[in-house]
């Protein structure tokens, strides 16, 4: 059940991953002639049409595309135009670089939005509650790259505390990191913050309650490892929010890594290094996506049984397919507004910034 | 307001032979209207063994109630108060009350789905209240498998390993009620625990509760909003209606010889599977009032075929007549008394 | 997979390489970080001529001649003389006692293996557009090298000193040559991070270390290449210490920095007019635009500094003409354009004043202010524009046959003159089959086709007689040459070359 | 026993309850008044003309007074232009990049998502597919694409953000109406023989409404930080138009000796953008559908 | 008797393919005579309401014929489908999400009828809205109201006035007193004995509840597992159960009679410790 489960979200990678490699071919194929970027403006005509034959410009589109997709099939997304060496290796060069801020900003972000979110939910609309709603609120209220330049200027130039730019220890990852972190943090935390109301509400924990169990060992082993799906879920669809930032960030501060690099491909209309990015980070977030389906099964047993759950990728075919039995075993339950403790209010489950 | 003032002369029972002995209980919830008073005033109290139901409509304030006997209402909104064995539970520590959830009381839930944790297994559930008293884990779990046996569930030991949702509603009620027995405790409360059932597995369900509790020696109150299902179960029942005790007495007294008009029209509006068919059922008008919209005086009144003037300005106390047992909170329960004969 | 382990191999081989040299980094000599706006896209020798390339490869690999940093004339590095023999046939004298960093000596059959790769019309390297016919180069004798031209060529000394000779044994291995330059220069290749650095190291066998003829010294022992391109950072690595030398920042920015080095360049700030286009084509106009642009204020304010020029090379160059830059005269322009209505000349067609992103800095802002002055002496259809690199590129070459009659751009665009031979910008700008070129005269061409076939001073009168002609037609506004930025550390000792190299041998550092 | 509440209080003192009891709410709304009222009435309020250059008052700091009259609150820009006049006009485009492309995305993704939603036919499988695969992608990355063939103009921008965001309402408005048709009312409707047309419209829209505005709002706090990132890259707005974004990307030169050039629109995109988020997130606070506060608590922001 | 308003022959509808597939309404037929109230009896997940939305063509059935005055149901399809759909109504379970919180109870009733005739004129209309709320109890100031307003009863009234606004023959109640409370219930149920004999209505009456059933249906139908098991008048039911399901059934229901429920509690436990007895 549970490979079988794993089997189908791997297939699923595998097809969106080919989707989105069929789809970049054909706007970058669309936005010029691969030809006369690789040439020199000075170029002669003859050169030219040298070129176009030699790249094989002159073949008939299916043709060219067949090319484009064995060479991926064996990892060739061609050369440079750029630097002229492989672009696949070019990238997977940059990859360790962006991987490290990845790990960085989020293994700050993350705990760190997981403690400020459940602290807002054990008081909800308390006055702790409203000033980190009101933070977080302003984490994903601020342009990252704004923020990256006054952290340059400020820390890097006029303070001198870490390296203004650049790619070494830890230390160089600080501050695109701080730029980086506020928005995920943001997100995460209003989103642990609601996931965290919503469970302390559900009548299993009130079952805990009844059973004795003291709050804390409720909260830290029961409600946070539930509440984990919605955070992940979110956490999931964030890594690509993140590296829209990363793009950014790693321009203004020079760090190697593939979102800067894409951003220079795409300067130089560096076509084969554009597709190797785009697949690149592609790849990146689908494998976070895999991951996820993991951290799924682990919190939640019926994943792989039911496939029920609301998953990441939000059209997948079964969530709704057991509507049509569950409609004839509706049983006689009480109306929604019959429980006193819904009727009596307080039963509010949004962030709230009154 | 003018309850308070009462409820300590007009409780219903002595406190001596109570085990719980609720007193004024008052369940306030704040709300963008105003407060809320889910619970207004009860007193009621429970003996050692007694099967006690509380039967309400929506909005009666029977499933708050159920949960301030845990102590699981917030503090701050409850007052009055609830003694069991001895101890206020209102005002006793929140260790305290821990310690005695789930082994000294427990309790049954409504919807056995959402109120066990999707991801952990039955068993580790079962065994949960034992776990938190520090039985060794494979002792609580060699008593979680042979508790889930009891309650009939067949191959417990495999079943034990699986998640709440690959039990049927029926089976996860009997989970339900493996976990509130486990701690071997002397009060269950059972909150609506077979509404979501089909009549066959209803029966099943109050047959095992029935037995269990009554092998164990366990007293349990039984709250729901059929009275066809306290028929059977419960030796004492209490009505209650808009956050009030409107009745209180044996069921057969309640079922047979009712003196007051919500339950005596509750009763006569219900369709029977036996009998005469009435070209039409008595009903009664208009509908329960809605928690934040509560009438003045009786909440009964604006319903009530024997209103009085003085009904729609002064709530009624619960009065016993005098040498009785038969508690209601109608001015003209001495009338209805007298009316000659069982209702059927 | 086979390149990618000799690649991986050549890597390995220069990181051990470079350990011996580090060992003799502690025996003194300082190491400095430089800042570039932008990583280079090869290591290839050919790159030593472009923006992205020349501030690594050009320490690392020589050409035959170099120009004096403070007379800017042409003078020996590799050759120590040269002569031409015939119109297509040229000598020179090379240096004896020079080895490559690889060991190779470097004698004439050395030096013409390589230039002939370098300049192979077949390999087609970027850096041709600097030469003009086809060179093959061979060897006299041991040190004597002959380089014979296809057909004359009269400036062929000043365009070989844009061509840097790599090491022989680099002609065979195409990987190598990417990412693995060597030459004979001052500093040696260490080792390349991919979008992170680029590290040279103090060559020891270098020749110039025992002559004066080399105009240098090796006072750095080490210099570490990083690539930030916002300008802002690289300027606040000056501050933070991070780097010593951060070049192609703001005037603002410049001023900010400990040591600010400000230097007139061989570039020229021009507004390239679409002749073609109905209202660009009548000269009124464009003598207005040329009078309507407060140039002063736009070298000096908004492009951060430099002198205005009438013409579109600098003094150094063969063919500079004594030409004052176009007065600043809003109310004469206003009259021309007043003129050219009264002619029935739509006035109010736009106009596209329109630059390349990210060339010249502020470029975006020079549009701007140039659009409003043009809708102040009434050419009033005049807006701006920036586009990106590439597609402003594709655009601003399709040659004058092919610019669209409604396309009227104002384009401004920076000329560089490294060649200091006026006869290329003409070639370029104002010749009919001129690449960057918007304008065709029939007079221009007769006088053109006969002044590229003369030299000395002959053809200085020849191309100055354009020069002439073309400040009356107008078809290019020439603006100023805009000084470069160098921002440095109160350590580093360094005058920035008019050519714009930055070359480590001319720097000291104090300690 | 009932407490009663006096709706009859005069207006103003109902208005001075809430500011009184929704501070920080009120705030933003402020906040928002006054930068949607400026980039309305730029061309009537603005000091001085926002196009007019004056090369000769150029990176003049704050409170610096103009020789032909008035005050440069905020000091000038690098062509001399008034930065409060310059910073008005900025939020004119971006705010109106910004709500033309959440109507684009929103008009757009909501129609996806409920026909996806109510149909549950092969169009649903259809757009699912496209989700996934944008979903796969960041969308900066395919906004900078599509820019790069599209060349940047307001018209492309506006679609560029459409196309990249318009899936969060059809993810949205889908997850809602499979919700809302397992409604009776929905079955009812097509038990009394109405068209699947007249269901989505009559009855599915106006309930999902509520929602999908609030996320609208939110969207209009991402759209502009987009905007902003775009404008930054050199592919958004173009000068001599202004934007908050391509302030920046303009000011961000003089970081060092202008620094107002940098904060003014800085600080306006956080301010907006941060009022329009509270707002957005008291409003779905308010909102009863506890269905709809987990959709969009995942989208958004 | 007359021909049967509803003849329904075979039904059978599927769920899910492969090994999971269910058969909800396994072969089930019966005939509705006009003027008759049929009651179908069942647990959860035993395909009664299935089968009434197979009968209403909310579900596609799988197999079956369903005629409804002679026509046949599932050979139809567009504007003959719809002008059908108003001969045959549905009252729903749920008063709560059956009626659309968005609109006013003016709009919730006329709806059929604007579908249907969406020529009339909005003053005819609201004549017969008016008609149809005094039909089922309800005040006429209540037409602007939205659902909120009301409590559950009033709302399922609302209900039966949509289904009613187009003068339907056939009432198919899909437990339409389950969710009320126990003082609501009764009012609703005389309704449906009032408006049975005012209008001369068909009724199929489904519902887990045997008691509300006994009360208004003179046959009955009684189903588990897609399947009917015993279908009889209202006496051979109830009097004399056949099928073992239904005598079980009855043996479950408990009823407000503490003597009775006792006596089948105590006759429950003997049985039980009789089958535990066995080996």
């Amino acid at each position: 059940m549970v490979l079988r489960y794993l089997g189908k979200r791997l297939l699923h990678a595998v097809l969106v991953l080919a989707s989105v490699l069929v789809a970049v071919w054909f706007v970058v194929n669309a936005i010029g002639d691969p030809a006369r970027l690789i040439l020199p403006p000075s170029a002669s005509e003859q050169l030219y049409l040298d070129t176009r034959e030699s790249m094989g410009l002159n073949d008939p589109i299916l043709v060219q595309f067949w090319r484009s997709v064995s060479g991926w099939l064996t990892g060739d997304f061609g050369i440079s135009v750029w630097q002229n060496v492989p672009a696949l290796p070019l990238v997977l060069e940059r990859l360790p670089a962006t991987l490290l801020l990845t790990t960085v900003t989020l293994g700050v972000a993350v705990p760190l939005a997981l403690a400020l979110g459940i602290i807002s939910a054990l008081r909800p609309e308390g006055p702790l509650d409203r000033t980190l709603t009101t933070i977080s609120l302003a984490g994903v209220s601020i342009a990252d790259f704004w923020l990256g330049l006054m952290l340059i200027l400020v820390v890097g130039v006029h303070l001198q505390l870490l390296p203004t730019s650049g790619y070494g220890g830890l230390e160089y990852a600080v501050l695109p990191a701080t730029a980086l972190a506020l928005r995920p943090l943001g997100r995460l935390a209003q989103v642990s913050r609601s996931a965290m109301v919503e469970e302390m509400q559900k009548p299993y924990i009130t079952t805990l309650r009844a059973q004795g169990m003291p709050e804390h060992t409720i909260v830290r082993k029961h409600a946070l490892k539930n509440s984990l799906i919605p955070i992940i879920t979110v956490g999931g669809d964030e890594i690509a929010t993140f590296l829209n930032g990363a793009v950014v960030i790693e321009t203004i501060f020079a760090w190697p890594g593939v979102g800067g690099l894409f951003i220079q491909a795409i300067e130089r209309r560096d076509l084969p290094l554009v597709t190797a990015c785009v697949f690149v980070i592609a790849s990146m977030i689908i494998v976070v996506n895999l991951l996820i389906d993991l951290a799924y099964l682990w919190i939640d047993p019926r994943t792989a049984l039911t496939e029920t759950r609301r998953r990441r990728a939000p059209w997948s075919r079964a969530a709704g397919k057991n509507r049509s039995t569950s409609k004839s075993s509706q049983s006689p339950s009480t109306s929604p507004t019959t429980s006193p403790l819904a009727a009596a209010g307080g039963a509010d489950t949004g962030g709230s910034t009154r | 307001m003018s309850t308070q003032a009462r409820s300590d002369t007009s409780a219903p029972v002595e406190v001596g032979q109570a085990m719980l002995s609720v007193r004024d209980l008052t369940v306030t919830f704040p709300s963008a209207d105003g407060p809320i008073r889910a619970v207004n005033g009860m007193s009621f109290d429970v003996r050692p063994r007694e099967r006690l139901g509380i039967v309400g409509e929506s909005g009666s304030g029977k499933s708050v109630t159920a949960q301030a006997l845990l102590g699981l209402t917030p503090r701050d909104h409850t007052t009055g108060s609830i003694v069991f064995e001895g101890e206020d539970l209102l005002t006793a520590p929140q260790d305290r009350l821990r310690a005695l959830r789930g082994w000294d009381i427990s309790y049954v839930f409504q919807d056995p789905l959402s109120a066990l944790d999707p991801t952990r297994t039955v068993g580790h559930q079962v065994a949960q209240p034992l776990l938190l008293r520090r039985v060794p884990k494979k002792e609580a779990h060699r008593r979680a498998v042979e508790m889930l046996g009891e309650v009939g569930i067949p191959d417990p030991a495999r079943r034990a390993r699986n998640y709440p949702h690959q039990f049927s509603g029926g089976m996860r009620q009997r989970v339900m009620i493996a976990m509130a027995l486990i701690g071997q405790p002397r009060l269950v409360i059972a909150d609506e625990p077979t509404t979501a059932l089909d009549v066959r597995v209803q029966a099943k369900i109050i047959d095992l509760l029935y037995r269990l509790t009554d092998e164990q020696g366990v007293a349990v109150v039984f709250i729901t909003h059929d009275l066809g299902i306290l028929a059977g179960l419960a030796e004492r029942v209490i009505v209650m209606y808009a956050g009030r005790v409107m009745e209180e007495c044996s069921t057969d007294e309640l079922y047979y010889r009712s003196i007051h008009p919500y339950t005596l029209g509750l009763l006569e509006s219900l369709p029977r599977i036996s009998g005469p068919v009435p070209e039409r059922l008595l009903t009664i008008g208009g509908g329960p009032p809605a928690p934040s919209r509560l009438p003045t005086g009786c909440p009964f009144h604006p319903r009530c075929q024997y209103v009085q003037p003085e009904c729609r300005t002064t709530p009624p106390p619960l009065e016993r007549p005098p040498g009785g047992e038969h508690a209601s909170a109608c001015l003209r329960a001495a009338w209805l008394a007298e009316r000659p004969g069982e209702l059927r | 997979m086979v390149a990618g382990v000799a690649a991986s191999a050549l890597v390995l081989g220069a990181c051990s390489g470079g350990e011996t040299e580090e060992t003799a980094d502690d025996t003194g000599g300082a190491e400095v970080t430089i800042a570039l706006p932008e990583e280079p896209r090869t290591l290839a020798s050919w790159n030593a001529y472009s923006n992205d390339g020349h501030p690594v490869l050009r320490n690392v690999t020589e050409a035959l001649l170099n120009r004096d940093p403070d007379s800017n004339e042409l003078v020996p590095e590799l050759a120590t003389s040269w002569e031409q023999i015939d119109d297509t046939n040229w000598q020179f004298t090379l240096r004896e006692g020079v080895t490559f960093h690889d060991g190779t000596p470097f004698d004439a059959e050395a030096a013409a293996t390589s230039l002939n790769f370098v300049l192979d019309p077949e390999n087609a390297f970027p850096m041709r557009t600097f030469l003009g016919p086809d060179v093959t180069a061979s060897a006299v004798d041991e040190f004597t090298l002959n380089v014979e031209t296809e057909s004359p060529d009269p400036i062929l000394p000043t365009r070989l000193y844009f061509v840097t000779i790599p090491s022989p044994e680099q002609v065979d291995d195409p990987d190598g040559y990417e990412t693995n330059p060597i030459g004979t220069g001052p500093y040696a290749f260490e080792s390349w991070n991919r979008g992170q650095n680029i590290v040279l190291t103090a060559n020891e066998d270098w020749w110039g270390a025992e002559s004066d003829e080399a105009m240098g010294e090796q006072d750095i022992a080490q210099a570490t290449y990083v690539f930030r391109p916002e300008t802002e950072v690289r300027a606040g690595m000056l501050s933070s210490n991070e780097a010593d030398l951060a070049p192609r920042i703001t005037s603002e920015q410049c001023e900010a920095a400990p040591v600010c080095e400000s230097t007139p360049t061989v570039e020229t700030v021009v507004l390239r007019l679409d002749t073609p286009n109905p209202l660009l084509a009548d000269q009124r106009v464009r003598e207005a635009i040329a009078l309507a642009i407060d140039k002063d204020q736009i070298m000096n304010d908004i492009l951060g500094g430099g002198e205005t020029v009438g013409q579109i090379v600098g003094p150094g160059a063969v063919g500079y003409a004594d030409l004052e830059p176009y007065p600043y005269d809003p109310d004469r322009a206003a009259e021309l354009v007043a003129e050219a209505q009264a002619d029935g000349v739509d006035v109010t067609a736009p106009i596209t004043v329109i630059a390349r992103e990210g060339f010249i800095l502020r470029a975006s802002e020079a549009v701007q202010v140039i659009a409003a002055e043009l809708q102040e002496i009434g050419l009033t259809g005049a807006t701006s524009e920036t586009q990106e690199t590439a597609a402003f590129e594709e655009q601003w070459t399709i040659g004058y046959d092919n610019i669209p009659e409604d396309r009227a751009w104002a384009g401004l665009q920076q000329h560089g003159q490294e060649l200091m031979d006026y006869a290329g910008s003409i070639g370029g700008y104002y010749s009919c089959d001129g690449q960057t070129s918007a304008y065709c005269a029939p007079t221009l061409e007769d006088m053109y086709a006969e002044a590229v076939t003369t030299s000395d001073d002959e053809r200085q009168e020849a191309l100055a007689a354009i020069a002439e002609y073309v400040y009356e037609e107008v078809p290019v506004v020439p603006i100023g040459q805009p000084n470069f930025n160098f921002g440095m550390t109160e350590r580093l000792e360094w005058t920035p070359r008019m050519d714009g190299f930055i070359l480590l041998k001319e720097m000291t550092v104090s300690e | 026993m009932t407490t009663s509440h006096s709706s009859g209080r005069a207006p103003g003192r109902r208005l001075a309850r809430f500011v009184w009891h929704h501070k920080l709410v009120s705030l933003s709304a402020l906040v928002l008044v006054v930068a949607v009222g400026s980039a309305l009435l730029v061309t009537w309020i603005a000091p001085f003309d926002p196009y007019a250059q004056d090369v000769a008052m150029r990176n003049r700091p704050p409170l610096t007074p103009n020789p032909d009259g008035g005050i440069h609150l905020l000091g000038t820009d690098p062509l001399g232009r008034d930065e409060l006049s310059r910073v008005m006009l900025g939020g004119q485009i971006s705010l109106t990049v910004a709500a033309a492309s959440v109507v684009v995305s929103g008009l757009f993704g909501t129609t996806v998502g409920m026909i996806a939603g109510y149909y549950r036919n092969w169009f649903d499988d259809v757009v699912g597919r496209l989700v996934d695969l944008q979903m796969s992608v960041p969308s900066l990355l395919i906004a900078l694409l599509v820019l790069y063939v599209l060349g940047p103009s307001f018209v492309n921008v506006v679609l560029v953000l459409a196309v990249t965001r318009w899936m969060v309402y059809a993810r949205v408005s889908r997850g809602l109406v499979l919700a809302l048709r397992e409604e009776l009312f929905v079955e009812a409707a097509r038990s009394l023989g109405a068209p699947g047309r007249r269901i989505i419209v009559r009855h599915l829209l106006p309930n999902i409404l509520g929602p999908i505005l609030v996320l609208a709002t939110l969207e209009l706090a991402v759209m502009m930080l987009t905007e902003a990132s775009l404008s930054f890259l050199g592919l958004g707005i173009q000068p001599p138009e202004s934007s908050w974004g391509l302030m920046l990307a303009e000011g961000r030169e003089y970081l060092t000796s202008a620094w107002w050039l940098v904060a003014v629109p800085g600080l306006a995109i956080l301010l907006t953008t941060l009022s329009v988020n509270i707002i957005a997130t008291w409003l779905r606070s308010r909102s009863s559908q506890a269905q709809f506060s987990k959709v969009t608590i995942g989208e958004g922001i | 008797m007359t021909t049967p308003l509803l003849q329904v022959r075979g039904l059978v509808r599927e769920f899910g393919h492969g090994p999971g597939l269910v058969r909800a309404v396994d072969d089930v037929s019966f005939d509705v005579m006009q003027g008759e109230a049929l009651g179908l009896v069942g647990e959860s997940g035993s395909g009664k309401s299935t089968t009434a939305r197979c009968v209403l063509r909310l579900i596609e059935p799988t197999a079956g014929e369903v005629r409804l005055d002679g026509e046949d149901m599932l050979a139809l399809g567009g504007p003959a489908l719809r002008r059908l759909r108003s001969t045959a109504q549905l009252v729903f379970q749920d008063p709560y999400s059956s009626l659309n919180p968005r609109m006013t109870v003016a709009d919730i009733i006329a709806e059929g009828i604007r579908i249907h005739r969406p020529r009339e004129s909005s003053t005819t209309v609201k004549d017969e809205v008016v008609d149809l709320l005094e039909l089922v109890g309800l005040r006429p100031d209540h037409l602007t109201r939205k659902p909120a307003a009301f409590s559950g009863g009033e709302r399922q009234r609302i209900g039966i006035a949509r289904a009613l606004a187009l003068k339907p023959k056939l009432l198919v109640c899909d437990e339409p007193v389950a969710s009320l409370d126990v003082s609501i219930q009764a009012q609703i149920l005389n309704l449906f004995a009032d408006l049975r004999e005012r209008l001369d209505l068909t009724l199929v009456y489904i519902a887990h509840d045997l008691s509300t059933v006994r009360h208004l249906c003179g046959r009955i139908a009684v189903m588990q597992d897609g399947k009917i098991r015993e279908i009889g008048t209202r006496e051979q039911i109830y009097e004399d159960p056949q099928h073992e399901y239904t005598r079980a059934l009855m043996a479950a229901v408990p009823e407000p009679d503490p003597r009775s429920e006792r006596a089948k509690l105590a006759a429950r436990r003997s049985a039980q410790t009789t089958e535990a007895g066995r080996p």
